[in-house]
Parts: C-alpha cells; structure tokens; sequence
C-alpha cells in the first residue's frame, strides 16, 4: 500500500511482537544512542587537545548528579548492546540460532545482575554532597 | 576454477562482528576505570590529571586507546550506515551518504588521536 | 495469446506435462487458478510407486508384479495395456525426478527408500518422509522455472472454445485483473486434479479440487468413464477428515476398535492386516462403527504407539505435526481418531493412454484423467505415479502432434466463449434469487456422503438422484454476486458448485446404473463381482436434466480376472 | 462468538483500507480459516482470502492473525481470544483484503536459481545419496513457500531487493545437497549486496515460520560458508 519505508519500518514493529524484533529494536535504539553519545564524548574529551583548563572545565560541566543519571543510561545501553551482539554473533558463527530465546534470557539475566552493581557503584555520584565543592 | 565475488559487504559485516566483540570487552575495562569504580569520594572528579596518571601507568593503556579510537568508529558508523542502507537508495545517492561517512570517520579518527596525544 | 499447448493444472500432472512438452520442443504455457505449489498434489504424503527393487524385503520386485498388483487392486476394471505402460515407465521416471533434484529419503547404500502400501506384493513405495508430494511437487516447479516456461497463475479456467469438434483454445477469467482472457492454443491439455470436494464435508482433498476441472469438459460434449468409484481412505482424521497417511500403517501402525482388538483380521488374512487395499479396509473400518465397536460411534483408533518416538519423528513428522495442530493430540503417546473419508476420484474423463479424448485437441493427464489404470479402486503410491507417468506421456504425444502444426486458432470460437463468460458473469450478478450457493454444496455434500458413500443401495441412490437434481433446480435462483473486480472469489466458488452439481450427478447415475459390487463401489443389495454383465467401463455424457450412460469394454491382458483374496 | 476484525480494502473502490467486525458462531476444533470461510458463505461474498489444502502444507492461507503471522487454516479459533483481527501479509501490495501480490516473492525465489544443478552426469540409477546426506536437507526441503517469513523481515520491508528469508533457505537447500555442483556460484551469488549480509539476524522469519523451519540459522550457516569459501581462497573478488 503505502510506499513510505519508514512508516513500513513503524508498521513492522507493532505488528511483531515477538522476542526477536523486541531485541532488535534494543539493540537498533541503543547503537545509535551510543553512536551519538560517542560524538558527544569525542566532544568533551577533545578539549583535552586546547590545553589542561579547557578539558577541567568542560569535564566539571558533565560531573554533576544529572550527568551521573545519565551515565547509568548510557551503561545500560553498553550493556544492552554489548549482550545482544554477542546473541546474534553466536547465532551466526555458531549456528545457535535456535537457542536465541534461551540466550536471551540469559543475558536479561545477566543484564540485571549487571545494572545492579552499576547502580551500587554510581550511587555516591548521585548525592551532591559527595561532589567536591566549587570544581 | 575459483568464482568470482563482490565480497565488500561481507568484510564490512565480518569487521562489525569482530569490532564488536573487541568493543566488548574494551569497553567494560574502560567503564571499570573511568565510570564505575572511579569513587570521586575519595579521588574526587576526574581531570586531565587523572586520565594523565591512568594513562601513563603502562605502555599497555596507549596501544589499547590508540585502536579503540578506529575500532569504536568504525563500529559506530558503520552501525549507522548499516541502517540507513536497509531504506535501499538510488545508487548515486548511496555512494554520496558512504563517502560522507568516510570523510567524518577520517575527522573524528584524527579528532581522537590528537585528544590522545594530548592525553598521553 | 498464444500457445502450441496449453495446460490447464499445476499439479504434478500440468507441471510433467508441461516439461514433456517443452522439452520435445513446443511453446507452451501453464494456466492455473491457484499457484502451481499450492496445488493439492503438495498435500499427498504417503509415497509413490516404482518397482526399484530397493527396500531389503523387494529385491525381486518388477514392474510386471507391480502391473499385477494394479490390475487386481483395480478388481480388474483396469486397462491393462495403461497399466503395464505405467509399471514399466515408473522406474526411469522416479529416478529422473531423484535426477531433478527431489529430496527422497534413503538407504544406508544411497538407494532411494520404499515403505510398503496397501494392496502390493512387495514394498515399493518411495517416499520422503511423510512428505513425498510437497517434494515431488516442488521439484516439478522447480524445473518448470528452470526451463523458463510461461506460468499464468491464478487464471480461472471456466470454459472450453471449441469449434467443429475440435477444442482451440481456453476462456480464463484472470483473478488479478477480473478480467476474462481467451489463451488460444493447438492442444489443451487438462491436468485439474481431483474432484473430492464434491464430498466436502468429510474429504481429504483440498478446497480447489472440486469437480469443476471434469465438468468443463463434460459440459462441452467430452465423455467421463467410470465416475461411480470413489475411493474412501481408511483413515482420515476426525472431524476435519485431513488425511492420516497409508504410510502410518506401512510403517506398522495398527487399527483398534473400541475393544482395543486389531480388528482387521476378521476381515483378511493374518498376513496382510491393516495393509489390504483400502476399500477393504474403510469397508471393515465402517462396519465397525456401524456395529457400534468403534468410538462414539463415529471413529476407530490408529494406533502408532508402538512404532516408538524416534521412528515416528523420522519417518512420520508431518502426522505428527497435524495432529499436534489440528486436533492436540500426540501420537506418540495418543492413538489417532480416524474414520473412512472421500479421497480420490477414480473416475474422470474419458481418455487413452496419451491423454487423447474423443475431442480432437483436448487431452487430460493426472487426476482428472481417467485412463483407466486404477479401475475400481486405486492402490495407494500409484497416483502420484499416474500424474507423471501420464503427464510425461500426454506431453510428449501432444507436443509432437502439434509440432509444426500450423495455428489453428478460431477467432470465432474463442470470442464466442468469451462473450458467453461475461454474459454469464453479469447474470449471476443481477441475479434476482435468493438461495444461498453454499447451502445448496452442503447439502449436496451432505446427500453424497449419506447416500454415495461407502455401503451403497438402490433406494438411497434413486433418492439421491433426485435430491441432486432438485439442488440443481434451486442454484438457477441464486442470489446475485458481488460485482466486485479482482479476485472474486464468490464468482469462483459459485462456478466450482456448478461443476460440484453435474460432476455429483455423473457419480450417482453411473453407481445407480452399475448393479454390482467392484472395488470401491459396493452395493449391499448387490455384494457381488458380476463379471460377465459388468466387466466394462461406464461413460458418462452429459446431458442437462439427465446424463446418458453407456458403456465401453475394458482393455484386458494377460491378467485373467480373479477372485479378490488378500 | 468470537468477532472477528478483518482487514479489508479493495484498490478499485477507492476507499482507504478499514476494518470490519464479523461474528462467528464458534465450534470445536474451529480454524480461523473456517471462520473466513463462514464470513464469505454467510456473512459477506466480498471477502477474499487464498486458500486451497486447509492441512497447512500448499502455503495459501499465510496471514497475520492475532498478531502473529502464520496459515489461517492450522490456527484455532479457541486458542485466540474473543476478538481477533486478521490482516494480510505485510511488504506486499494488497490486491484485494488479504489477497497480496506474490510476484517480487517469488521473483526473488526464482533469482536463486531454486533447481539442482548437478555435480555429475545422470546414470541410469539414482544419484547415490547417504542418510546422513539427506539428513542434511531436512527442515530445508519442507518450506511451502507460503511468505509468513517474508511478510515479518523488517528488511524486506525497506529494501526492495533484499533476497529475503524464504530464497535464502532455498538457496542453503541446494548448497547443503550432495548432489549439486554449484555450491561456490551459489554462495557468491547469496553473497552478494542484496544478500546474506543484509540480514541482522532479527529471528522473525523463524518465529513465525508455520513449518518450524530456521531461516536466520541457514542464512546463518550461509554467511559462514560463504566467509569459509573466501578465506579458502574459493571465491575470488570481482575487484
Ligand atoms: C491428502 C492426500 C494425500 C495423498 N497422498 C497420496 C500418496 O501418498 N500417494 C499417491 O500416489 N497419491 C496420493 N494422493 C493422490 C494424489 O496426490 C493426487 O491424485 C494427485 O496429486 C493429483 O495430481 P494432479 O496433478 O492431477 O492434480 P492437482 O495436484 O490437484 O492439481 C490440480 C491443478 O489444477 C488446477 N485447476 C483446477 N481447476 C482449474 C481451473 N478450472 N482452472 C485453472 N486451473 C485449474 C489447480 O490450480 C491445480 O494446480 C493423495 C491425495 C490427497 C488428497
Ligand atoms: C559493547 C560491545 C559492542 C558489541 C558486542 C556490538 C555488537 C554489534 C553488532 C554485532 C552489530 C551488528 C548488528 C546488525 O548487523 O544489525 C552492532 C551494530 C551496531 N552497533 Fe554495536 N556493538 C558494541 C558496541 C557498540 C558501540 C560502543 C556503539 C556506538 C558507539 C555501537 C553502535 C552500533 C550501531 C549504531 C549499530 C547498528 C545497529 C543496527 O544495525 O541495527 N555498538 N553492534
Ligand atoms: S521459510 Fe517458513 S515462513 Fe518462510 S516461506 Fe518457507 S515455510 Fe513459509
Ligand atoms: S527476519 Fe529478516 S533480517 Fe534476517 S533473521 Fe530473518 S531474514
Ligand atoms: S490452506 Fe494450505 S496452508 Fe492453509
């Protein structure tokens, strides 16, 4: 019917709700969030090519609680994709695709356990009391 | 007799694989030292000092940076293009869209070996 | 368009036909209303005939004992120069299609593998699995692509243009457009497959094989032979009557009555059991129920229990599969609910054994066909088997009668066909009746099954003759059609009904006429073979308020007939 | 009794695509096909919908029923719940409600060259081919071409000349036969950039693959093979 691909896309998407297209919507969304905050990272740390000052100040800009909630996200994202990839690697160099919803649970698993720790070692960064005061 | 192949689409997929899992566990040792357990408690927030000091406590950590740069984007872009390719195009606007990522991957590559060797 | 032949069917008999005639050298084009894989020839299971010699238990086994084996499971109403033809083709033409590509299952040497079926002397069945159709289908198409040759799927056919005797061309209504086309042809070969659904509230055969395929050309003047014998399979699952493979019971599966006692050998000898000829066994199946031995009066068991899980997965998934999805049930742990249900069409037009038809230029092959090589009852593995033997065979004779022919084309018989078609399309939709199509099929499904089935007597066959012509009476009053363009499906289902109606009436005229009983066709106030009266084929001709019947002497050979001992 | 949502649109009335509301008196054992079956003979002769064996092995009857793509006829009413929408294969041009044009389907199928070509000359006995051989093609040889797989790759969605799913087992089917002879040409042609490596691994085609077959695990195995083949120096690049 319609020949516009991105509404095809949209369309796919609400029509197969299964474990496979959930994962590759995760693993889609966080590559490019990554992506993007690859560009955003690149940003910040190549004030470190102006000299000492411009990389503290840029780098006090992003220590901040707010910045420490999305570090989590962007953890979260790591390990998303991280996961996934290695589902779909080992579903194609080792033909265990048909474990691919066995393998998924595993890493949701995995996944949680990982976040758990993750939030437990961000934890003080999200306390402005614990950021040294004037940067 | 051997037979011919256009085998470009299959080093790119083999590289993002292989990228991956390099990315892997790249990234869980860099987020180990410069997002999880750098405790700013104790060692407060972290500056070009720190990363100076990390850096420095082996030859390891420059050869490791120094490929994690090319190696992450490449992954990144070629994870973009990689989407971006499935919406197929007419091939003249293809090639524009790869060659414009060429060209931002060359900046961000250099980008990032300046900010390293600034680092280092 | 054109074509030096035209094939109508894309079953495994238009599809080998097709091949045949290419490859000696014709252009032509396959017409189909459905896609060719989606054909019913896909669905068969159980395997298909060659005296190989393979299986451990065969290696004496030859195409003269496979011949034999036809001719009395045919009761002997077999032509048995067809028969000998098939038997001695059968061989070369399953190794040219292992040749092509078809994925059989194996022995441990490499040699294609044979199950035994009912009703033969030796195991010759070849089979892949529990899926030989799809395979052998499948690979069909597969070199039907391979050459290249014109596919017009999903044209309708519905009419025949025919011209001072001679057929010169065929009138489609192409579903993807709604519009009706004449393809025009020196040779039409018909190759429609079955006509099951004439039964279709209990039948194996799938929704496309109605009768209409015999009717076209029945319409157009072409003689049918011996329409009274239906086969019933034995076993089809309850309910939705989806066919339980005869391979179940090769393999060694039993029958059970509701006494759990293997009832079949009150009927043949302990050798032979569950694997007699299957009008034998849906007679012995249906006495039980009728005797109030089965369950719920309504089915027996087939039980696979004991055949293990391994062998079941190996050698019968698909079973296993369908009756997972259709009735929840594992036969690895759950006897099959089964009872007799209408499968093949032995029976069909009246034809040689090159498809040649009492129309100059029209042909029939596979199902459709009746050559005769199944006579009275068909052995199973042995129409799949007549679908390629006789498809090659058509192919190959048609093709080089009209080699070089020039066109014969009639413009006036085609364009008077056509305009007959869409009068006809527009009269049923501003028809101003009221009855429903679908009612008058399934009552008519309702009165073959109860009065044409299995156990046949004069006073339910006269009743149903008249039935049949009251519901013809009824669908000149239908309501109108939707006149929607592309794909109307109603239009379609409306003409099959039409075929349904005069295909019914041929089966019912011809087992009412035939005062006997021989093979399928079974009379309880006539239970006897009578040879000397009835030893000849029925042909039936069409006729709008009643068909004539006539007979025709069958081609015997070195096979005196016999009594039917197994 | 179940209501049944169905998708309906027909191109020539120029109307866009809607729903409509059926109710179907449900029975034991009912498929959706059934139910289709008794919206056209009772309800609405409009309706149109493929079909032809009913026991799930010609492949007309592929639909997304219930949110799930899969055969009307091997579905149950009772297994879904009271109200069921049925809509047709997605990537395809809706010809008429869930009729959908199968020509780029089967076009892609016939690109792989979907015919034994074989290693050696016929004799005049079978090619000789060992259970272990065969056991090879099992699972391969029984798609039914019905495009369920087809209908759920969100690649075939948005590149029109993505091989898809169902070509690509096939194309594994004749790689993976003793008797075929053109295992290399086959590889380098699946291998091309409208081939094995536009798949992202998604695992809808086997998801709803009604056959239970592996599409993404041969497509899979294909890209293995056809990197093996490289590193083996079997393929050579065409520059
Ligand atoms: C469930 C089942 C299992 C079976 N198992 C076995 C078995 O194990 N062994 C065995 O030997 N036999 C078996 N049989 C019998 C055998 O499969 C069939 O007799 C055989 O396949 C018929 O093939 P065909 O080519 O004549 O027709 P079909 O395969 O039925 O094809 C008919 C073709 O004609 C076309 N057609 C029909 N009417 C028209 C029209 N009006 N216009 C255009 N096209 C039209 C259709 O589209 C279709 O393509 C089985 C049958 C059934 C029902
Ligand atoms: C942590 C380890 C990582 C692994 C194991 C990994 C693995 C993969 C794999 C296997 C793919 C291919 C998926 C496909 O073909 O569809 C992929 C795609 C992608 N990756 Fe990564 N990756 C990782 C890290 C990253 C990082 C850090 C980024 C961003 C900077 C990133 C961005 C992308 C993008 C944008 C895609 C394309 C997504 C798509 O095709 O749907 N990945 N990744
Ligand atoms: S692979 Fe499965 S879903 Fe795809 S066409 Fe074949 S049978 Fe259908
Ligand atoms: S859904 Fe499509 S992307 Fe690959 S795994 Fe199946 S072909
Ligand atoms: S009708 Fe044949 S697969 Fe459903």
């Amino acid at each position: 019917m319609s020949n516009n691909k991105l509404q095809e896309t949209i369309r796919d998407a609400a029509l197969n709700k299964n474990i496979g297209s959930f994962s590759y919507w995760l693993h889609r969304l966080t590559g490019i969030g990554l992506a993007v905050y690859l560009l955003m990272h690149t940003f910040v740390l190549s004030s470190a090519i102006s000299g000492e000052t411009a990389f503290n100040e840029r780098m006090g800009a992003v220590q901040n609680p707010f910045f420490a909630v999305l570090e989590i996200f962007l953890i979260a994202g790591v390990f998303i994709h991280m996961l996934n990839g290695l589902r779909i690697t080992l579903a194609d160099f080792f033909g265990w695709s048909r474990m691919h919803k066995s393998i998924f649970w595993i890493i949701a698993i995995i996944f949680f356990a990982l976040m758990i720790i993750t939030i437990l070692l961000i934890w003080p960064k999200l306390n402005p009391a614990n950021y040294p005061v004037g940067g | 007799m051997a037979v011919k192949i256009s085998s470009q689409s299959m080093w790119t997929w083999m590289f993002q694989r292989l990228s991956g899992l390099f990315l892997g566990f790249f990234l869980v040792t860099h987020l180990n030292v410069h997002h999880l357990f750098h405790d700013i408690t104790s060692a407060g927030l972290i500056s070009f000092e720190t990363v100076r000091t990390n850096l420095a406590s082996s030859g390891f950590w420059k050869v490791y940076y120094f490929l994690f740069v090319p190696f992450i984007v490449f992954h990144a872009l070629n994870g973009l293009w990689a989407i971006i390719a499935d919406y197929r195009m007419p091939g003249t606007l293809s090639i524009l869209i790869k060659t414009a990522f060429w060209i931002f991957a060359a900046a961000l590559i250099i980008t990032g070996f300046f900010t390293l060797k600034n680092l280092f | 368009m054109f074509y030096d032949v035209i094939i109508v069917g894309g079953g495994l008999a238009g599809l080998r036909a097709a091949i045949a005639a290419h490859d000696a050298g014709v252009k032509v084009g396959l017409v189909s209303k459905i896609h060719p894989v989606r054909s019913h020839s896909g669905a068969a299971q159980g395997g298909v005939n060659a005296a190989l010699g393979n299986h451990p238990d065969g290696h004496d086994d030859t195409p003269e004992r496979h011949a034999y084996d036809t001719i009395k499971g045919s009761d002997f109403l077999a032509d048995q120069d067809a028969v000998e033809l098939m038997a001695n083709m059968a061989p070369e033409i399953i190794i040219e299609f292992e040749h092509w590509g078809c994925p059989f299952s194996r022995y441990e040497d490499g040699s294609i593998a044979q199950r035994p079926f009912g009703g033969a002397g030796f195991p010759r069945t070849c089979y892949g699995a529990d899926r030989t159709g799809l395979y052998m289908l499948h690979t069909c198409y597969e070199q039907v692509v391979k050459r290249n040759i014109d596919v017009l799927y999903e044209h309708f056919v519905t009419r025949l243009a025919v011209k001072n005797g001679r057929c010169t061309g065929v009138i489609a209504l192409n579903l993807h457009t709604g519009e009706f086309e004449a393809i025009a042809g020196n040779a039409v070969i018909f190759a429609t497959g079955g006509s099951g659904r004439v039964y279709s509230i209990n039948t194996t055969n799938a929704h496309a094989s109605t009768g209409l395929g015999i009717a076209i050309p029945y319409w157009a003047g072409v003689a049918l032979k011996d329409m009274e014998f239906i086969q019933f399979h034995p076993t089809g699952l309850e309910g939705s009557s989806i066919l339980m493979t005869e391979g179940c019971r090769g393999e060694g599966g039993y029958l059970l009555n509701n006494r759990g006692e293997r009832f079949m050998k009150n009927y043949v000898s302990e050798k032979i059991m569950e694997l007699a000829p299957r009008d034998i066994v849906a007679r012995s199946i249906q006495t039980e129920i009728n005797e109030g031995r089965g369950f719920e009066d309504s089915f027996v068991h087939l039980d696979l229990r004991h055949l293990g899980e391994q062998k079941i997965k190996e050698k019968l998934p698909g079973i296993r599969e369908i009756c997972l999805k259709f009735k929840n049930i594992d036969p690895i742990k759950t006897p099959i609910p089964i009872h007799p249900a209408n499968h093949y069409t032995m029976g069909g037009i009246d034809c040689d054994k090159n498809g040649e038809t009492s129309l100059e230029g029209f042909y029939a092959a596979g199902e459709c066909a009746c050559v005769s090589v199944h006579g009275a009852n068909r052995l199973g593995g042995n129409s799949l088997l007549d679908t390629i033997v006789f498809g090659t065979q058509t192919g190959r004779y048609v093709a080089g009668k009209v080699k070089g022919m020039s066109q014969t084309v009639d413009t006036d018989a085609l364009n008077n066909g056509l305009d007959a078609e869409k009068e006809r399309y527009e009269r049923l939709q501003s028809s101003e009746g009221k009855a429903n199509p679908y009612d008058i099929r399934n009552d008519l499904s309702k009165v073959m099954n109860e009065k044409i089935g299995i156990f046949r007597n004069e006073t339910d066959m006269k009743a149903a003759v008249d039935e049949i012509k009251m519901l013809k009476i009824k669908f000149e009053k239908l309501r109108p059609i939707p006149n929607t363009v592309k794909f109307n499906y109603d239009f379609l289902w409306v003409t099959e009904i039409a075929g349904n109606l005069d295909a019914a009436l041929a089966i019912a005229t011809g087992a009412l006429n035939r005062t006997e009983s021989r093979g399928a066709h079974y009379r309880i106030d006539f239970n006897k073979r009578l040879d000397d009266e009835w030893l000849k084929h029925t042909l039936h001709t069409y006729h709008p308020s009643n068909p004539e019947i006539t007979y025709k002497p069958v081609t015997m050979g070195k096979y005196e007939p016999e009594e039917r001992k197994y | 009794m179940p209501t049944f949502k169905v998708f309906r649109y027909d191109p020539d009335k120029n109307d866009p695509p809607y729903f409509q509301d059926y109710e179907v008196p449900d029975h034991k054992g009912m498929t959706v096909l059934e139910a289709l079956y008794y919206i056209l003979e009772n309800l609405d002769p409009t309706l149109a919908f493929r079909s032809s064996c009913r026991m799930g092995v010609c492949g007309s009857c592929a639909m997304h029923i219930d949110g799930q793509y899969g055969l009307a006829c091997e579905t149950q009413v009772a297994a879904l719940g009271n109200k069921i929408t049925i809509r047709p294969l997605a990537h395809m041009t809706v010809i008429r409600d869930m009729v959908v044009d199968l020509d780029p389907f089967f076009a892609q199928y016939e690109a792989i060259k979907p015919y034994l070509i074989p290693k050696n000359a016929p004799g005049p006995r079978e090619y000789a081919q060992t259970p272990r051989e065969r056991k090879k093609l099992d699972i391969l040889v029984d798609c039914i071409l019905c495009a369920s797989c087809y209908g759920s790759c969100p690649v075939v969605g948005t590149d029109e000349k993505y091989l898809g799913p169902h070509a690509l087992l096939k194309a594994l089917r004749f790689i993976d036969d003793s008797r075929d002879g053109q295992t290399n040409e086959r590889l380098a042609f699946v291998a091309n950039d409208s081939g094995i490596f536009r798949c992202h691994t998604i695992f809808n085609c086997q998801q709803v693959c009604p056959k239970d077959l592996d599409p993404t695990g041969a497509i899979g195995k294909l890209k293995m093979k056809s990197l093996w083949a490289k590193l083996t120096g079997k393929l050579k690049s065409s520059g």
